[in-house]
């Protein structure tokens, strides 16, 4: 059938081309040139994903696999080059490539002051970053997503290290890339367990022959995905990269750290739903992985004092509430998550960014304040994302946040339980935040303080439209409990999760429980609001933690801890071995035996002494040797 | 006569001349030494040939057989004289330098 | 025969032309045309046109292989008289007395490639080893000189002692003194005079051919005789005597290999070690060679360890190959001042062609590829990898042979890469023109082996 | 016709240049010749890749029974393709560097070109050792002649470590030879010799030291890191890019028909130590100042598990490893390539004096940086494919080992971003000050290098298609 | 005991005691004089194995020529005194014990076997004739006969090249 799916390869070609024009036209091309290349092209391969959407509404639309080429086909493995367009993939381009284009134009004003040479740099890498996320998210196979996966890897180090000259930012890339490389080997060595396993890495075939696997073996599959996914989606125990990489530009956090890149782990267990269905031991171990991580994150968000940092644990906790979800077989609720948190993090890290560029790069919340009347719209946008990201309703953070809730009260209360506490710490931390930076009066410098303007508008109107998002995409999945068939998300990727809905038994609760559920969450969640606001507009906190504080604004010491079980005894042990084991070892004996032969030499010749007498008496004793041999050889 | 006991003074002979050769440091007796080794291998030929000799006269009594050791033994002799005519004006050459025929003194090359 | 024959004359021509020639220089002009003569008249051996063909009922055996090889030692002679015959007119007052000399010991050398008569042996071997005492003390004056032809002497004599009393007792044996009888045994109760024989005449080639632990004098009497006459003893006199070593086993005591199979393996392996490891510490690379004669001597060895038809080409070869690189560097050598290694510094940049045609040749002694001494190897250790037994023997001496490479390095290193504005060698260029024809021969050699072997096989 | 042109080409090139004095026109010539190399491999894959162009055979010596023969299979034509390949840029990219007496230089680098070609054809068990030993000799001169300060000791070192390999291997070649049944050295008859298991158990080893010592595989390296850090670059870049291929051919062309029985009894003892060796030296990777050692030790690394890849006897490691040949050559070759232009420009090595080149230099830095991922092995970088069908074979093999192994990816990332922040990033300092950027020239070469990375790591069929047949002629031993 | 075995046992013991004697007296020239007397021993032993004409050759050339001709030599260089220095007293220990050693492993290869014991030889037989020697010697030996000739003639010449003064 000819129809606009066949020219999805498209939507990662754009990007491609727009990084390959900014990225060898570097010295040529105008800042506003570039920039409206690098935009330009996600803008394409946006409308592009459109028109595919349209096309995947229809009824009863299947998957459609579009072979591009030949890869890799040795050995009786066949991975062709080969893109596979359902909903989820669909829903996916929509979020990277929508979210992606409003990011470009936030950074064509925001990366204003940079050399015209370093910014088309700047969108290359970004448009690359898109393209390899494209990918990740379009592959059918296995293989193809790992090619992403490893890619959006390489945008990141790329762009986290953007400002190269500093060398802190460059640790926190390269942090970032050898910590995701950790989960790649997991995730990679999964891969060769499915190659053993189904003989193939195309999800289609994988997936129908998914039932007849082991338990055992899919578990040990769904688990090393796993650890693939903590580490590109910053989970316990891979997630101390996320906040480090805040040192990138903003807008790149907002895109890369918060909207797409860190849900590809999301993503790629929502795609192999069926594996991790069959396997409930990963299951339970995703659910309370993400469980953990959320808590963890939401208790150090709460003593942050860096904006950036502030936002970048709550995304490590929000992604730790999508695994949850994952973890609880509500792979609808969790991809709703991903779309709605994109739309709200997004949201906040451009505000952040905005509230940033109008101080002079600033991020200390602490010399902040205030800000409500210099910068409007940043404000009630921010604001609103506030409000998404708390979970009040009827902006979209409630509905996903309370979907996968729900759903892990089905599964099991306690999860319910420990994840409201988790919702109530956010709500607290992210207005804390608000206040502190929005509310009570300024606390920067002078100069810093009549510098203070609102931003231009290609940062303000992404801000206005993710905002509105943020506030109406909650109501494409809204709880069946209001109306039938309300959740218009759940139906549209119901094909994707048929088979794991048709296993799975969790029969979410009955109506009156869930209103009661709703009704408590909603209460404590606007009361923490309430008190975080009031708290610290009034007073806000600009000393020092210190006892438990302490702790939780030093992230609980884990970077330190993996300092000191990890990257000393590694080094130590390069040391020994470069000192010892290679010099005087191995290389020794080597020389030694050089050596020896000279000793050898010098000690032989003092055979030779020169005298006759010598000489006469070593032939003789010569001669008596070989009499001996012979005789004693013949007897 | 057996023919061991030849065997064995010729035996004793030469390694009389190979004890004298390692125990002597004079250039000329060393030399005489040699001598002496040479004379046993000359009578423990001529002993050979006689016994071979033996072997065969039983029914030939006028067989050669036994002359080629001795004209071996001839020959013996004659390399002999050469090689004292040679190892003697080397000696003496030696002499002139050094004054001495001690071949302890001879350890300019070693090592 | 004919080799016998002519180089006895010209060794009388030689004399006499001493007494009647006054001008010196003359006497390497006749030489090289002596060598000649006797190239030609050892190709008439070889094919078979002799001036008296009798063989001394069974005293000499022609067998093409010694005549071929005796050509190959003629070639070097001929070769050796063109490098370095100038040098040798210089060594002393008797200039006409050396060549005269040097052409006896080719007589020797003829007999002891043909022999089929253990007293034909020992006056071959008597021949060659007289002169040489004369020649090792032929620099009068110099202390090193006299004291080398003493100790050559005294351990020389010596060892004939050694050789007659193991004649005797293959006499007492057999019966006999023709080598090709020496396998039947007058009754089987005389074997042991037949072991003690064949053991005390292995130890007195043993002696002859440098092999340890019978080699002692080969350092001392290297060093401190005339150059020019070192590379003579080295190469020529040293190839022969193996050759004779090869016919009297391979003829004579084939049949029982298994009584000195063991001892010469020892041989082998006592003087691969030897030879090898002490020449890594010389300082001076006369001595040096000294050293390395006795380590290729070594490898020669395992011809006569394996005795098959590889083993014959093998020593064929190897003479070949030995005795061109070590004529050639000999050659370089004598004109030098300095013989430490440290002299050789720099030299590729005063004289590249010399210095690289001595790389041709260390490499050749080195046994790398592309050279003749890489067959020549190859072809000995071929043989004894035929035996099929004795391998760790083979591997032990490829390890040796690759320390060889350490000390034969060491001089290209000098010549190369050290620093240093290498000594003045005065050099014509007719004499750098044999330079290279030797170089040249050797990478033939080393291409194409065949051209040589063909010649065992030819008519 | 082609396989001999192959070789003749550059013998008799590097022949002419030792009497091409001037500078210029040695340089010149000696890349043209490379280009003719190129030139005709290309246009024997691409048009005369038929039977009588991949064998030639000539007569050489009878009486030993070794014919000339050469023959360019599956592995060979790849690592063929490699050597023209790399030449050209080598010589390109060193078009700046100073050599005293060059045309002696060039001369013996084609010299070299014609041994290593000669080790990848030939097809006669002596012919082989000779080339084997031919490619040492002119690398010995041009390391000790043109290297660094310690250049003379480390040469001879490593000349006779190897020396000492290929001796062993000599040793056992005429082992073999004695037990063909026609006394011949022919490829094919030592193939069909029939060994007991005892005899394959020393043979093997005879001959694996010999390759082992090449390759290098742990713990028989330690002549590497001295040598590339004293050989002049362009010579380093030869000794990486090529020379350690002889060891990994040797192996699929001798060891492995061979000794089938000789493998299997020790494929886990070879492939652990190339396993041990992988990780041991990118740890060690990781504590280097020198970038050339840094560069040397990440090599071992990954030949270790080529080296591997070729034990595991199934198709996807066969497979990886082949076209890892090529891969290998390519990204080092562009790494060694780097390094030539800051030492060249900086006189220094060490990571610890350099710094923020990519201010001063971004066309370097950059495409250095593709080079070092490709080095990583990213994804639709030509090294994935190796590397990810290597370690399923290694996985396929035994899972531990694939999993130990994979810590190397790791270790990897960790060492070369190191070097790409210590090198690029970070602020300028008083040595790196006034750099400039390179020449066009320089840029070209390494353009050439980062296509030739990305074709190959999008499209690698075509590669496939070529190594095929000596895959399937390895597993058929195994049948 | 017959005549034949009383002179065997006389002479080997002068021969032997006139070995021991030459190899341990310190002056050279009563080194010398033991010497002739060994020759002398042996030259009878030769009789007895009735090889007259070595016997005669032995004493003209051995105990004639050479002897003499050491003599000269010796009175040269009047090393007559017992000049010469002692070797050091471990070096004479190891030589006589090799030299003791070497005669003992002779003898225990040769009791070996008993077969040996035998082989008599006696008195009688034509061998050692001059006249039979001498056809021998130019019929079939002619051509060691001829190379002792260039043998002695290089001998000759080396003689002066070395022995020749003023140079």
């Amino acid at each position: 059938m000819k129809s606009i799916i066949d020219i999805v390869y498209l939507v990662p070609l754009f990007p491609l081309i727009g990084f390959l024009i900014n990225g060898l036209g570097r010295k040529s091309l105008s800042k506003s040139l570039s920039g409206i290349i690098g935009s330009g092209v996600i803008l394409a391969s946006f409308i592009v994903s459109l028109l595919i959407f349209n096309e995947t509404r229809a009824e009863g639309f299947t998957a459609v696999t579009v072979d591009l080429f030949e890869f890799i086909n040795v050995a009786g493995l066949n991975i062709p080059f080969a893109f596979q367009v359902d909903q989820l993939s669909v829903l996916f381009l929509l979020i990277i490539t929508g979210v992606g284009f409003l990011i470009h134009v936030y950074s064509t004003s925001y990366m204003q002051q940079e050399e015209a040479h370093h910014y088309a740099r700047y969108f290359s890498f970004l448009n690359l970053f898109i393209f390899s996320m494209l990918l990740l998210v379009l592959g059918a196979n296995y293989l193809i997503m790992f090619i992403g996966w490893e890619g959006v890897g390489l945008c990141s180090y790329l762009l986290i290290g953007y400002w190269f000259k500093n060398t802190e930012y460059n640790n926190a890339a390269r942090k970032a890339f050898v910590m995701n490389r950790i989960g790649d080997l997991g995730f990679l060595i999964g891969l060769f367990f499915i190659i053993q396993q189904f003989g193939t890495l195309t999800y289609t075939e994988v997936f129908s022959q998914a039932s007849g696997a082991s338990v055992g073996v899919l578990t040990v599959i769904t688990l090393l995905l796993f650890v693939g996914a903590t580490g590109k989606s910053a989970q316990i125990p891979l997630y101390t990269w996320l906040p480090d990489a805040m040192a990138g530009p903003t807008p790149v956090s907002a895109l890369i750290h918060a909207a797409t890149m860190v849900t590809a782990g999301i993503y790629m267990i929502a795609r192999s739903n069926i594996l991790y269905t069959l396997a409930p031991v990963s299951q339970t171990v995703v659910a309370v992985i993400g469980l953990a991580t959320a808590i963890l994150a939401a208790t150090i968000a709460i003593k942050q004092n860096d904006i950036k940092k502030v936002l970048a644990y709550s995304t490590v906790s929000q992604l730790g509430y999508m695994f949850l979800g994952l973890g609880v077989g509500a792979y609808t609720g969790a991809v709703f998550h991903v779309m709605t948190h994109a739309f709200f993090k997004a949201l906040l890290f451009l505000g952040a960014g905005s509230v940033i560029h109008a101080m002079h790069h600033e991020q200390d919340i602490r010399k902040m304040g205030g800000l409500v009347k210099k910068l409007p719209t940043t404000h009630w946008t921010f604001l609103v994302g506030c409000i998404a990201i708390a979970g009040i309703p009827p902006f979209s953070g409630f509905f996903s946040k309370d979907e996968i809730l729900v759903n892990a009260y089905a599964h099991n209360p306690i999860l319910y339980w420990i994840g409201l506490g988790g919702a109530l710490m956010t709500a607290f931390y992210m207005f804390r935040l608000y206040a502190m930076t929005f509310r009570g009066s300024f606390r920067g410098t002078q100069e810093q303080e009549h510098h203070l303007q609102e931003s231009p508008w290609q940062m303000t109107l992404p801000l206005i439209v993710l905002a509105v998002l943020a506030m109406i995409a909650g109501f494409i999945g809204m709880p069946e409990i209001f109306s039938a068939d309300s959740h218009l998300l759940e139906h549209y990727l119901a094909p994707v999760f048929a088979e794991s809905t048709k296993l799975s038994d969790t029969h979410l609760p009955d109506h009156s429980t869930e209103y009661l559920l709703l009704g408590v969450s909603i209460v404590l969640i606007a009361g923490s609001v309430f008190y975080a606001w009031n708290r610290f507009s009034k007073k806000p906190e600009t000393e020092d933690a210190v006892g438990f504080g302490k702790v939780l604004a030093n992230k609980w010491y884990v970077d330190e801890l993996y300092d000191a079980i990890i990257s000393k005894p590694l080094n130590g042990l390069g040391y020994v071995f470069n000192r010892y084991v290679e010099k005087s070892g191995i290389d020794g004996l080597v020389n030694g035996v050089g050596k020896s032969v000279q000793w050898g030499g010098r000690q032989l010749r003092l055979l030779q002494s020169g005298q006759v007498g010598s000489y006469i008496l070593w032939m003789v004793l010569g001669i008596l040797l070989f009499f001996v041999i012979t005789i004693t050889i013949l007897t | 006569m057996p023919i061991n006991y030849y065997i064995i003074l010729a035996v004793a002979l030469f390694s009389i001349g190979v004890a004298g050769v390692l125990t002597r440091r004079n250039a000329i007796i060393i030399f005489m030494c040699i001598e002496l080794m040479l004379n046993a291998v000359n009578l423990l030929l001529v002993a050979f040939s006689k016994m071979h000799y033996e072997n065969v006269a039983a029914y030939n009594p006028f067989s050669p057989v036994g002359t080629d050791a001795q004209l071996f033994v001839f020959f013996i002799m004659v390399v002999a004289a050469a090689e004292v005519s040679v190892g003697l004006a080397i000696i003496v050459m030696m002499y002139r330098n050094i004054h001495s025929v001690d071949v302890n003194f001879l350890n300019r090359l070693k090592h | 025969m004919n080799l016998i024959l002519i180089s006895a004359l010209w060794g009388v021509v030689m004399m006499f032309s001493g007494l009647f020639i006054k001008n010196r220089s003359a006497a390497k002009t006749i030489a090289i045309v002596g060598a000649l003569v006797l190239l030609v008249g050892n190709l008439f051996d070889l094919g078979g046109k002799m001036i008296i063909s009798s063989n001394f009922n069974g005293m000499l055996l022609y067998d093409r292989f010694a005549l071929l090889f005796l050509t190959v030692l003629v070639l070097a002679l001929l070769i050796y008289f063109l490098l370095s015959g100038k040098d040798i007119a210089a060594v002393g007052n008797h200039p006409y007395e050396y060549f005269a000399l040097i052409f006896f010991i080719m007589s020797g050398v003829g007999l002891v490639a043909l022999f089929n008569n253990l007293l034909i042996l020992f006056l071959g071997i008597e021949i060659i080893s007289i002169p040489l005492y004369i020649l090792t003390g032929a620099d009068k004056r110099n202390l090193k000189s006299n004291e080398a032809a003493l100790k050559y002497f005294l351990m020389g004599a010596f060892s004939t002692g050694i050789m007659l009393m193991g004649i005797a007792f293959l006499y007492g044996a057999t019966g006999s003194f023709q080598v090709d009888r020496l396998n039947l045994l007058d009754g089987d109760n005389f074997r042991i005079f037949l072991i003690i024989g064949i053991v005390m005449i292995m130890i007195a080639m043993a002696f002859k051919v440098s092999a340890a632990p019978f080699h002692f004098w080969t350092p001392d009497v290297y060093d401190g005789a005339p150059t020019v006459f070192t590379s003579f003893m080295a190469t020529i006199v040293k190839a022969s005597v193996f050759i004779g070593f090869l016919n009297l086993f391979a003829n004579g005591f084939g049949g029982m290999m298994d009584t000195w199979k063991p001892s010469i393996a020892i041989i082998v392996a006592l003087t691969l070690f030897i030879g090898n490891v002490t020449a890594v510490y010389q300082q001076s690379v006369k001595r040096m060679l000294a050293y390395s004669s006795i380590a290729q001597a070594g490898f020669m060895l395992f011809a006569v360890f394996a005795i098959n038809d590889m083993s014959k080409l093998g020593l064929l070869l190897y003479a070949a190959a030995y005795c061109l690189a070590t004529i050639g560097i000999f050659a370089v050598l004598i004109k030098m001042k300095d013989y430490t290694i440290d002299g050789f510094n720099g030299l590729a940049k005063k004289e590249p062609l010399v210095a690289l045609v001595l790389t041709i040749c260390l490499f050749s002694l080195a046994g790398i590829p592309l050279t003749a001494g890489f067959f020549a190897k190859y072809f000995v250790l071929a043989a004894a990898v035929k035996t099929g037994t004795y391998l760790w023997l083979v591997i032990f001496a490829v390890l040796m042979a690759a320390v060889s490479v350490y000390y034969y390095f060491r001089v290209i290193q000098a010549m190369y890469f050290k620093e240093g504005n290498g000594q003045d060698i005065e050099t014509t260029p007719v004499f750098k023109g044999l330079l290279v024809t030797v170089a040249a021969l050797i990478i033939l050699l080393g291409l194409f082996p065949s051209l040589l072997l063909n010649w065992l096989t030819l008519y | 016709m082609i396989a001999l042109l192959l070789i003749l080409i550059p013998l008799i090139g590097g022949v002419a240049a030792f009497f091409i004095k001037d500078e210029k026109r040695v340089k010149t010539w000696s890349f043209v010749v490379a280009l003719a190399g190129l030139a005709i491999m290309s246009f024997g894959l691409l048009f005369a890749y038929n039977p009588d162009n991949k064998v030639f055979v000539a007569e050489w010596l009878p009486q030993l029974g070794s014919t000339f023969a050469l023959l360019m299979d599956g592995a060979s034509a790849i690592l063929c393709l490699l050597t023209v390949f790399t030449y050209p840029i080598i010589f390109a990219s060193t078009w700046k560097s100073k050599y005293a007496s060059p045309h002696i230089f060039y001369g013996l680098m084609l010299l070299t070109q014609a041994g290593l070609l000669g080790v990848f054809l030939a097809a006669d068990g002596l012919l082989f050792y000779f080339f084997w030993e031919l490619a040492l000799i002119p690398v010995y001169f041009l390391c000790s002649k043109w290297g660094g300060e310690k250049r003379i000791a480390v040469t001879i070192k490593f000349f006779i470590y190897t020396f000492i390999g290929s001796l062993l291997m000599l040793v056992g070649l005429l082992y073999l030879y004695y037990q063909t049944p026609d006394a011949s050295f022919s490829m094919q008859s030592l193939y069909e010799v029939k060994l007991t298991v005892q005899q394959q158990a020393w043979l093997f080893w005879l001959f694996f030291i010999a390759f082992a010592i090449k390759m290098p595989v742990f713990p028989f390296h330690t002549w590497q890191p001295d040598t590339y850090e004293q050989a002049p670059t362009a010579v380093t870049m030869v000794l990486s890019a090529l020379m350690v291929k002889m060891g990994l051919f040797a192996v699929v062309r001798w060891l492995i028909p061979l000794f089938p029985a000789g493998v299997l009894m020790f494929d886990n003892v070879v492939i652990g130590l190339s396993v041990i060796g992988m990780i041991y030296a990118s740890i060690l990777a990781m504590q280097q100042d020198d970038i050339k050692r840094l560069i040397a030790y990440s090599s071992i690394a990954h030949i270790g598990l080529m080296s591997a890849a070729l034990f595991v006897n199934n198709e996807s490691g066969l497979q990886g490893a082949m076209i890892q040949f090529f891969s290998h050559g390519v990204n080092v070759l562009g790494m060694w390539i780097v390094i030539e232009l800051i030492e060249r420009q900086f006189g220094t090595r060490k990571m610890s004096e350099l710094g923020g080149l990519a201010q001063k230099a971004p066309a370097l830095s950059i495409l250095l940086v593709i080079v070092a991922l490709a080095n990583v092995a990213l994804p639709l970088t030509n090294a994935f494919i190796g590397e990810f069908l290597m370690f399923n074979g290694l996985f396929k093999f035994n899972i531990w080992y694939a999993a130990v192994g994979g810590l190397s990816i790791i270790l990897s990332a960790i060492y070369t971003l190191r070097m790409i922040q210590k090198v690029f990033y970070g602020n300028t300092n008083e040595v790196t000050a006034n750099a400039v950027d390179i020449s066009w020239f320089e840029k070209t070469s390494l353009a050439v290098i980062v296509v030739a990375i990305f074709v190959m790591g999008v499209y690698p069929k075509p590669v496939f298609g070529l190594v095929q047949e000596t895959v399937t002629m390895i597993l058929e031993i195994f049948k | 005991m017959s005549i034949t075995e009383i002179l065997f046992w006389f002479l080997s013991a002068l021969a032997l005691g006139g070995a021991l004697m030459m190899v341990t007296s310190k002056n050279p020239v009563y080194s010398v004089l033991w010497l002739i007397v060994v020759f002398f021993a042996i030259s009878g032993h030769y009789i007895l194995l009735n090889a007259q004409f070595l016997a005669i050759v032995n004493i003209i050339v051995y105990a004639g020529a050479i002897m003499v001709l050491f003599l000269f030599v010796i009175m040269l260089m009047n090393l007559n005194a017992n000049n010469e220095p002692q070797k050091n007293v471990w070096m004479k220990i190891a030589g006589a014990v090799a030299g003791g050693s070497l005669f003992l492993v002779f003898v225990a290869a040769i009791r070996q076997t008993e077969a040996l014991k035998i082989q008599n030889v006696n008195t009688g037989g034509q061998t050692g004739l001059i006249h039979l020697l001498g056809k021998v010697l130019f019929t079939d030996y002619v051509l060691p006969f001829e190379i002792a000739s260039i043998l002695f003639l290089s001998a000759m010449v080396g003689a002066v090249v070395i022995g020749k003064k003023g140079d």
